[in-house]
């Protein structure tokens, strides 16, 4: 299927009014959904987080996670930004955006993504506070939520 | 056989650099990382617990017994945190 | 719980951007969730879309709403806006927004949101073509996915 | 009692008024309705399939065995189609 299938691994911020300007503009588009990852900062501890990632893989896998969304759902329109680097809580790490005829159909297939790009695409994050730097652990939860799938 | 090692997040750290190129007749990536650790200790703690580690060759994920023949690229990471 | 929850029922169009500037900024606001409805013209024979709403119930019934998903998931931050009157294939209808310290919490305060509106806030479509208007119906699958909440 | 009457969608269209006012001592939305029936045909057409109504008294959902005391606005309309 032609679905339009956008990705971008980049190390800049992204602008989601930018980003979503000409999306999900097909005639047959009655939904669309976005989800936004920021940093997060419960505790006023983080410094920043740094993430590595894998270039040469990262955006193959990511294309084969959104193609398999866009075609079990069939979304008129696919969009996913990851960002790489070191990020300052409150900064925006990476965006979904589907497009879909009915509302579950781009509700599912963002949360799709999200548990997908969450265990299956290379990218590793490391929180630095003042106490020193630590790799987040990926956690059992998100490789059960692939079972919904 | 020349094979690319890549390691990434605390794979890398423990072993102290991204990338190196081997040499070997490893036939899976279970005997690779066999010869591996019997190299220097770093790579002893590197791959100490396999159940923390994943592999990708030529940039798919695959499994510790997957065999190495035609491979050019294998990468050793923990469990991805994307997302 | 203080949660600042925001929601207008308006004839003009709207702008994401314009809405989202703000949104979401808590500190430990780690995720972000957009719906956006448009009207949808699979057949081409669609002329425009009459929105009807009950003007003094609709904040009420909305907020109501809103409230229920901000507490249920302790969102740092909820967005809903509906418009009514006359609309055409392609423009939006209505949207909202939900942040939240994970992923998890947004997406469902949105999905809850959506299911919510669609049977329980006082708006009412009806479809204008070449060979007459109809009201839109209401389908039991909108009923019945308020018993997963 | 005076009760102000609103009416929306396909409600209104068949009776042909967004609004109205009536003085009635009905004693809940069921009785208010016969009442209505009772007036002319068009009321009759409106108010045929219960189950495809939905009521609001002083704008909350409330059913039909509701009772009116104390109530100052109610509304007929088909299920909602909002979202």
């Amino acid at each position: 299927m032609a679905v339009p299938v956008r990705i971008s691994v980049q190390a800049e911020d992204f602008d989601l009014a930018t980003e979503l300007s000409g999306f999900g503009h097909a005639a047959n588009t009655g939904a669309t959904v976005t989800f936004t990852g920021l940093v997060r900062d419960d505790t006023g501890a983080l410094q920043h987080m740094e993430i590595e990632h894998y270039p040469g893989m990262c955006e193959d896998a990511i294309r084969k996670i959104a193609d398999e969304a866009a075609n079990r759902w069939a979304l008129t329109d696919c969009l996913v930004i990851h960002r790489f680097g070191r990020l300052v809580p409150g900064e925006q790490i990476m965006m979904v955006a589907t497009a879909a005829r009915h509302r579950s159909e781009a509700f599912a297939a963002a949360e799709f993504l999200m548990d997908y790009l969450k265990s299956r695409a290379p990218f590793w994050k490391k929180e630095v506070t003042r106490e020193g730097a630590e790799w987040v652990a990926a956690k059992d939860s998100d490789e059960d939520a692939l079972s919904r799938w | 056989m020349t094979l690319n090692l890549l390691y990434f997040a605390w794979v890398r750290e423990r072993i102290g650099e991204p990338r190196e190129t081997v040499e070997t007749s490893a036939e899976t990536v279970m005997d690779l990382v066999a010869e591996l650790k019997a190299r220097e200790p770093r790579y002893e703690l590197a791959f100490s617990d396999l159940a923390s580690l994943r592999v990708a060759l030529d940039q798919e994920l695959a499994e510790f017994d997957a065999p190495l023949a035609g491979v050019r690229e294998v990468a050793f990471f923990p469990p991805m945190t994307g997302g």
